[in-house]
């Protein structure tokens, strides 16, 4: 059963094709690596499929319905969610008021509702001292804040976009362990990551893109020992 | 070269470095520690963007102290920063050569350096035109760097100069460190999550946590040390 | 024997004013009033009392002239309000002192939307107006005028073209112009004018000239009156009547060639205190008070002002408001310091109106020499407008 | 602590409403502007919160002036009616204006809305058989009659609502929406907020009450004219009091507007003539040395003790 | 950004010489007044335009330190009776220090705040007004150099020819401005600065001095600017206000940061306000086109953003 279905999506910008007819299915209930060189253009797939910016050619399924030309805010209703490889949380509110707002619009809470079903959240993740500023938060801390406002828009399907990026490896096994018990909640996970090793131990299957293209496909073991994928992306180590 | 002696940093009320001292001679250092130990804030401390509430910093026998952020930088010394701090509108070369358009003595090498630099990343001379801000982040972190060596510093500080970097290049990018530290003297200075990469390009080590010295070690010391290895290398 | 008692200190007699004391309208007619009411207190005051004066700025603001009236008939409890500039703050302020129906005189507020308002009201005996309404100055320069063609025969008003600035003072000169000048053939076209960013003529001149006009008109602020004049100039555009009609002139306007015979409306001139004597008193008076000259007839308009309501009072012998009415409505003066006569009269819609005409004046030499009325003429008029060439 | 701000909310609110039994007629009079202003100030603010910043106070103002008044007199709506309809005009406006212009953002947004003001008077302007033209147009009878007390209790009323509305915009989940908007679109996209919906409910809402004003405003000195009822000093001056006050927040303007109110009529007693060079001054000086205005500073202020202290 | 000329700008360029091509036959006043008021809108616009990009601030006093840039003029042109042409090379520097204080008492303090510097540079346009009222009071103020009025005729059109100064200006002005910033280190700095003031830090830049020169620099041709403007104006205290507005209005236009689109749109504007004034009895309509023809282009903007 797939939740989300790509097909043949294209994204250019200016002469620039940063996705070039790319196909993807997420499974129900998996951890889908997403891999490649910098620039290969997963971020911007990330932001095809949550609706920020619209392809320029191709279709995005989501649980059967068509969604390529629904407007950002409807797909994250629909049950798209996302963080951003660039984070820039709200400024103005608290820790938890920040996750309230996924949960205010994106699940149509009311306030109370909004505020408790946050703090669940935020104590499933772990993070505490949710009435803190957020300007004096650690990188984990903002990090798991945005897991935290995605999940509370009550998504099928997370795309986590460099999640673990700057988390050292105690941090990581920790989010690894997370995201874990968010997919056994039953959600489907797409995380993009550099560190192969959480990919290796996270992930049920990977893709990886170069230049905007698909370039191998398949269980972590297998992709990892194909030469196109160690040339452009792996290099000679690990 | 680089001494920082004694150092306390406070934001507000809150004491994020605790007497904290290290140094940099000719040599590539590396700085370790889990997120909020203090890294960032002891870079920028380097640089002027804090200044510490109490002990010294010299770099060349000469205080940093009283001088501004810019008079530092062209005292020699360059930053990767955490935050890659690019100018989002204005292209690849617009900003490569702003890292050595102030620097006395980086002005004339500039064609050198940028040959250089697209010898490490040459996704960087397909883009040379392309703005900043539309960069993915890999890219901009490239930038960052190469921004950074433009200068041909004496001095060179990396925050984390692997984070979003595909994993051939991070290993690339620790080996060039260690090509550049012994072809050009420069002594360096990583404060690094990828504690196992960094090894191979550093000579010494300070493990920080809570705003305080941990550890210092050699390179091979800090691979050997237990606390190192659980914490540090997942081991 | 008992000791003598100290007589009470005499209860003063207030005068509340409200002047934009911003602009140098305001402020001038606030010390013409300043200067009358010193020369009144050094002769002793009027019934034995002295006269205060209050005076207030209303920053050309409905709200803030409004409040000031209130604020002068509430806390300050003046006996009579003085003063005045601008229509659209009036108007704010009719309300206000219709509910207090204190003696009212007024020297600005020239709209007769003004008019119109101040006659709506149940009673309006208690206001006095001795500034023309705005048809009343037209109706004063068609008479004006007709006079001048019938001395003058060289002199023709047949066609005539009014630029007029867009905001309500142009539009209001223009729309009465163009229903008051009955004989005379009569275009127009607004322009923006200097005081809001304008200050381009050039559309509204070339049009003037392609009309071939006897007389051209301008209706606007001081500040278009040089761009007037080098912009007419440049394109070659020299109508036998050249004629401005704002409220002021920028400072040495009259030493530049190009002002020579421009002609002009006023309420008075500085060239009057040659033919009339209170004119020259005022004006060195002014002077030596305040150390600069008075540069807009609002400056002896403030005096006439005071000096009006002063000679009210001594003729009624109280403040009582009935008896207050009756001598300001009886008083007269044959001369003023803005050089004319002053007599209250019904105007179209109120019953206390005070001056009604304008004079029509040259710059001649430098200086605003009076055309008409004959009576107080200080120079015969220069007609053709000279050549531009020959300045 | 919940009981003692009621209480100081139930004392703040009578002494306004019983403020004509004891102030004289005059301070009324100030008292009523300012309270119009505030209305104004607070308006302003609330679109603020979403990161737009309008310089269209004056146009809707105006609109709703005109508006006003126009029903008025040509199909003889009631004075209050009227001012209804007045604050609805200005809504409809700011709904079509906002269909298109709350695409974009920023100064774009900013210089719309400006644009909007003078367009406008100049339509006003030569539209002369309807609305009287650069002259403007008289209403026969103030509001009231006249009578400062009830003039004042409407305006008092207009600024409570304005008060509540802003409150109900702090208090539910439209300032969850306003500020994430504020601060990034596209996340607050990802969040799944609607953001032109809400930016153009806060648009539309703001322009009723700014109409709202312009129509008592109207109803109080019975006349209009271009250059009074778009005049920019209703844009300018309430922008002023927000921010001095302090932005984002409903006691800022209420402090701003009072505040300013208070010292602009302090000033013109002190010194008649100069006395805006010290009200520019003034300005200038507030903001250098309280850049989060008055209740921003004082907020800072008090967590850095509470960080002190804890 | 700033200064950079892109494709569509040519477009826009072509575009306007076609239409100007048309206006010299058909109405050649238009095009001559439309050029020479549409170069003084440039020529004060430019200045703010580039505040805007590099100090991120919208100065809304502009047209006050214009105002105050032609009463130093003036009072140097009473006061010794030179020439306001030659009044021009000594208001630079005066202008030059107003800027430099200026900057150092306020502006200093809120760069990079939006809101803040919005409400302190009008309150220093206030202050400005008021203390040339103070000083000069509202009476304008006016001087008379001969050249002003000086014209030429060519076949059936007699025109003024003093304000092809103007063009002139604005021309040096964009040039020099454009060279500066895409030729010189310091124009380079100062777009670094613009964008990103803590990285420009961090390569070396004194940002601090970079904003007071550039701030300074931008008030300082406001001098000459402002003996220019004193040659066909009457000046007084109110007479910057509305180019404050006009010169913000034409840098939105323009998309903010765009030098190029500041000389296009402000002679634009010029050309279209003056063809509206050319029919008898529009001239009224003609303050609608300025702004008009910004909401037409926010909108135009608006629907192209919708369409991507
Ligand atoms: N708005 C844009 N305009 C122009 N080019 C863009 C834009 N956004 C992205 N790109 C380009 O598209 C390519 C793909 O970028 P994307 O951010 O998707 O990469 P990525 O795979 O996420 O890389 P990274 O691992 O470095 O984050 C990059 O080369 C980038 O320069
Ligand atoms: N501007 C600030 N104001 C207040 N506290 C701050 C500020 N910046 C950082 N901190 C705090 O100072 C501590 C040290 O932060 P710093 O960024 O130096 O750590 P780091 O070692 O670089 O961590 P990371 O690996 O996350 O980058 C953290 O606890 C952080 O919360
Ligand atoms: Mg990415
Ligand atoms: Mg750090």
């Amino acid at each position: 059963m797939s939740v989300l279905r790509i097909e043949n999506l294209t994204r250019r910008f200016g002469g620039l094709v940063a996705l070039s007819g790319v196909n993807l299915e997420l499974r129900e209930n998996e951890i889908l690596g997403l891999i490649g060189p910098n620039g290969a253009g997963k971020t911007t797939l990330v932001n095809v499929i949550s609706g920020i910016y619209l392809p320029n050619s191709g279709r995005i399924i989501f649980d059967g319905k068509d969604v390529t030309e629904s407007p950002a805010h409807i797909r994250c209703r629909l049950g798209i969610g996302r963080t951003f490889q660039i984070i820039q949380p709200n400024q103005n509110l608290n820790v938890l008021e920040n996750v309230m707002v996924g949960s205010l619009f994106g699940q149509g809470a009311g306030l109370k509702e909004a505020r408790r079903k946050a703090q669940e959240i935020c104590q499933f993740l772990g993070l505490s001292r949710i009435e803190r500023d957020i300007t004096r938060l650690t990188v984990l801390e903002i990090k798991k804040m945005e897991m935290a406002h995605a999940l509370a828009t009550q998504p099928k399907v997370l795309l986590l976009d460099e999640i673990m990026t700057g988390l050292n490896i105690d941090e990581a096994r920790e989010v690894i362990e997370l995201v874990r018990k968010i997919r056994d909640q039953g959600m489907t996970i797409c995380v993009i990551e550099h560190m192969m090793r959480i990919i290796k131990e996270l992930t049920d299957r990977v893709l990886v893109l170069d230049r905007g293209e698909v370039i191998a496909e398949g269980l972590y073991e297998e992709v990892s020992n194909d030469p196109r994928v160690i040339s452009a992306y792996l290099g000679e180590e690990e | 070269m680089l001494v920082v002696k004694g150092v306390d940093i406070y934001y507000g009320k809150l004491q994020v470095l605790w007497d904290l001292s290290l140094q940099v001679g000719k040599e590539s250092v590396g700085l370790f520690g889990p997120n909020g130990a203090g890294k960032t804030t002891l870079v920028n401390a380097i640089v002027g963007l804090v200044k510490p509430a109490n002990g010294e910093i010299t770099f060349g026998g000469r205080s940093l102290l009283p001088l501004e952020t810019h008079r530092i930088i062209r005292e020699g010394v360059a930053v990767v920063p955490q935050e890659r701090e690019l100018f989002p509108f204005m292209s690849v070369l617009g900003n490569l050569k702003s890292g050595a358009a102030y620097i006395p003595g980086a002005r004339d090498k500039i064609d050198e350096r940028m040959r250089f630099i697209f010898d490490i990343f040459p996704v960087l001379k397909e883009r040379l035109g392309q703005l900043a801000v539309t960069l993915s982040g890999g890219e901009q972190r490239m930038l960052a760097i190469a921004r950074s060596l433009m200068a041909g510093p004496k001095l060179l500080i990396l925050d984390e100069p692997s984070s979003g970097l595909q994993p051939s290049l991070v290993s690339d990018l620790f080996r060039r460190m260690r090509e550049i530290r012994e072809k050009e003297g420069v002594s360096i200075l990583i404060a690094e999550q990828n504690v196992r990469q960094c090894l191979r390009a550093i000579d010494r080590g300070y493990v920080i946590e809570n705003g305080r010295v941990v550890i210092e070690d050699s390179a091979e010391g800090l691979a050997h040390s237990d606390h190192v290895r659980r914490s540090y290398l997942g081991l | 024997p008992r000791p003598v008692l100290e007589e009470p200190p005499v209860e003063p007699i207030r005068l509340g004013a409200v002047n934009p004391l911003g602009d140098i309208t305001g402020r001038q007619s606030a010390q013409g009033m300043k200067l009358a009411v010193a020369e009144i207190n050094a002769a002793g005051g009027i019934l034995g009392r002295p006269l205060e004066l209050i005076v207030m700025d209303d920053e050309f603001s409905p709200a803030v002239g409004a409040a000031a009236i209130e604020k002068l008939a509430t806390v300050h409890e003046v006996d009579i309000f003085i003063g005045g500039m601008a229509s659209g703050v009036h108007l704010a302020q009719i309300p206000i002192l219709a509910k207090h129906g204190r003696v009212t005189v007024w020297i600005g507020a020239a709209s007769h939307l003004v008019e119109a308002a101040i006659a709506a009201l149940p009673d309006h005996d208690w206001y006095f107006h001795l500034h023309p309404w705005d048809y009343q100055q037209v109706e004063g320069t068609v008479e004006g005028w007709a006079a001048i063609v019938e001395k003058f025969p060289q002199i023709r008003l047949d066609r005539m073209f009014v630029a007029y600035e867009e905001g309500a003072f142009g539009a209001a000169g223009f729309a009465i112009s163009r229903a008051l000048f009955a004989d005379v053939t009569i275009e127009g076209e607004s322009f923006t004018s200097a005081v809001f960013g304008g200050g381009d003529f050039r559309a509204v001149l070339r049009h003037a000239k392609e009309f071939n006009p006897d007389a051209f008109v301008w209706v606007g602020f001081d500040p278009d009156a040089l761009g007037m004049m080098v912009q007419a100039k440049e394109i070659g555009f020299a109508p036998p009547v050249f004629l401005g009609t704002p409220p002021g002139w920028p400072v040495g306007f009259g030493e530049i060639p190009l002002s020579e015979a421009v002609w002009l409306y006023g309420m008075w001139s500085p060239e009057l205190k040659g033919v009339s004597p209170e004119a020259a008193h005022f004006w060195w008076a002014f002077i030596e008070k305040f150390g600069e000259e008075p540069a807009t007839y609002f400056a002896p308009l403030g005096y006439v002002n005071v000096k009006f309501v002063a000679a009210g009072i001594e003729r009624a012998g109280t403040l009582e408001r009935g008896p207050l009415i009756e001598a300001l409505r009886e008083v007269r003066f044959e001369d003023t310091a803005v050089g004319w006569p002053l007599t209250i009269a019904p105007s179209r819609l109120i019953r206390h109106q005070g001056f009604t005409r304008q004079m029509i004046l040259q710059w001649q030499g430098g200086r605003q020499e009076v055309i008409w009325p004959f009576e107080v003429a200080t120079a015969e008029p220069i007609f053709p407008f000279p050549r531009w060439e020959d300045r | 602590m919940r009981n003692w701000r009621y209480i100081v909310y139930i004392v703040v609110i009578s002494l306004a409403i019983s403020f004509p039994f004891y102030a004289g007629v005059h301070p009324i009079h100030v008292a009523t502007t300012i309270l119009s202003l505030l209305a104004l100030a607070l308006s302003w603010d609330i679109l603020l919160r979403g990161g737009q910043l309008s310089l269209g106070v004056s146009a809707f103002f105006g609109i709703g002036s005109y508006t006003t008044v126009l029903t008025h007199l040509n199909w003889e709506v009631s004075p209050l009616l009227s001012i209804v309809l007045g604050g609805l005009a200005a809504g409809v406006v700011a709904l079509v204006i906002g269909l298109a212009v709350l695409r974009l953002r920023g100064l774009y947004f900013a210089i719309v809305t400006l644009a909007l003001t003078f367009i406008f008077i100049v339509i006003v302007r030569n539209l002369t058989d309807l609305t009287g033209g650069a002259i403007g147009k008289l209403i026969p009878s103030v509001i009231f009659g006249g009578d400062p007390a009830m003039i004042y209790w409407l305006t008092l009323a207009i600024a409570v609502a304005t008060i509540i509305t802003s409150e109900i915009f702090q208090k539910t989940r439209i300032h969850f929406a306003l500020t994430s908007i504020r601060n990034n679109e596209i996340a607050a996209k990802s969040s799944g907020i609607d953001i032109f919906k809400y930016l153009l409910f806060a648009f539309v809402v703001t322009a009723v009450i700014q109409g709202v004003v312009g129509g008592v405003h109207a109803q109080r000195f019975a006349f209009v004219s271009p250059e009074e009822s778009f005049s920019l000093t209703f844009t300018i001056l309430p922008l002023a009091m927000c921010l001095l006050g302090g932005s984002f927040s409903t006691l800022g303007s209420v402090i701003g507007a009072g505040g300013l109110g208070v010292l602009a009529e302090y000033l013109r007693l002190m010194m008649p003539r100069g006395h805006l060079a010290i009200y520019g001054l003034v300005m200038v000086m507030a903001i250098l040395l309280m850049p989060k205005g008055i209740v921003g500073t004082i907020r800072e202020q008090l967590v850095r003790r509470k960080t002190a202290s804890s | 950004m700033l200064a950079k000329l892109r494709q569509r700008d040519y477009q826009i360029l072509i575009a306007f010489i076609i239409v100007a091509a048309i206006l010299a036959f058909w109405r050649p006043h238009v095009l001559i007044s439309g050029l020479q008021r549409g170069s003084l809108y440039v020529l004060i616009a430019l200045p703010v335009g580039i505040i805007y990009g590099i100090l991120g601030i919208l100065n809304l006093a502009h047209g006050e330190f214009m105002m105050l840039g032609a009463f130093f003029a003036f009072s140097l042109v009473t006061l010794t009776g030179i020439d306001p042409l030659i009044a021009m090379l000594p208001a630079f520097p005066a202008m030059f220090v107003v800027g430099i204080v200026t900057y150092r008492l306020t502006i200093k303090h809120v760069v990079r705040a939006p809101l803040n510097q919005f409400l302190l540079t009008f309150g220093l346009a206030v202050m400005l007004t008021e203390m040339a009222n103070l000083i000069w009071t509202t009476r304008p103020r006016i001087v008379w150099v001969p050249y002003a009025a000086s014209s030429a005729t060519i076949g059936p059109i007699t025109f003024g020819t003093f304000e092809f100064v103007y063009v002139a200006a604005a021309a040096i002005v964009l040039v020099g401005m454009f060279l500066f910033l895409t030729r010189t280190r310091a124009g380079l700095a100062a777009m670094a600065v613009g964008q990103n003031p803590r990285g420009a830090k961090l390569v070396g830049i004194d940002v601090e001095r970079t904003y007071m020169m550039i701030f300074s620099a931008c008030l300082a041709v406001l001098g000459p600017i402002g003996a220019l403007f004193l040659i066909r104006h009457a000046i007084f205290p109110g007479v910057g206000g509305p180019f404050s507005l006009r010169a913000v209005s034409i840098v939105a236009m323009a998309g903010f940061g765009n030098l190029p689109g500041i000389l296009v749109w402000g002679i634009g504007l010029g050309l279209a306000e003056a063809f509206v004034r050319s029919f008898r009895g529009w001239g009224g309509w003609a303050d609608i086109i300025f702004f008009g023809m910004i909401i037409l282009v926010v909108f135009y903007r608006s629907y192209q953003r919708r369409v991507r």
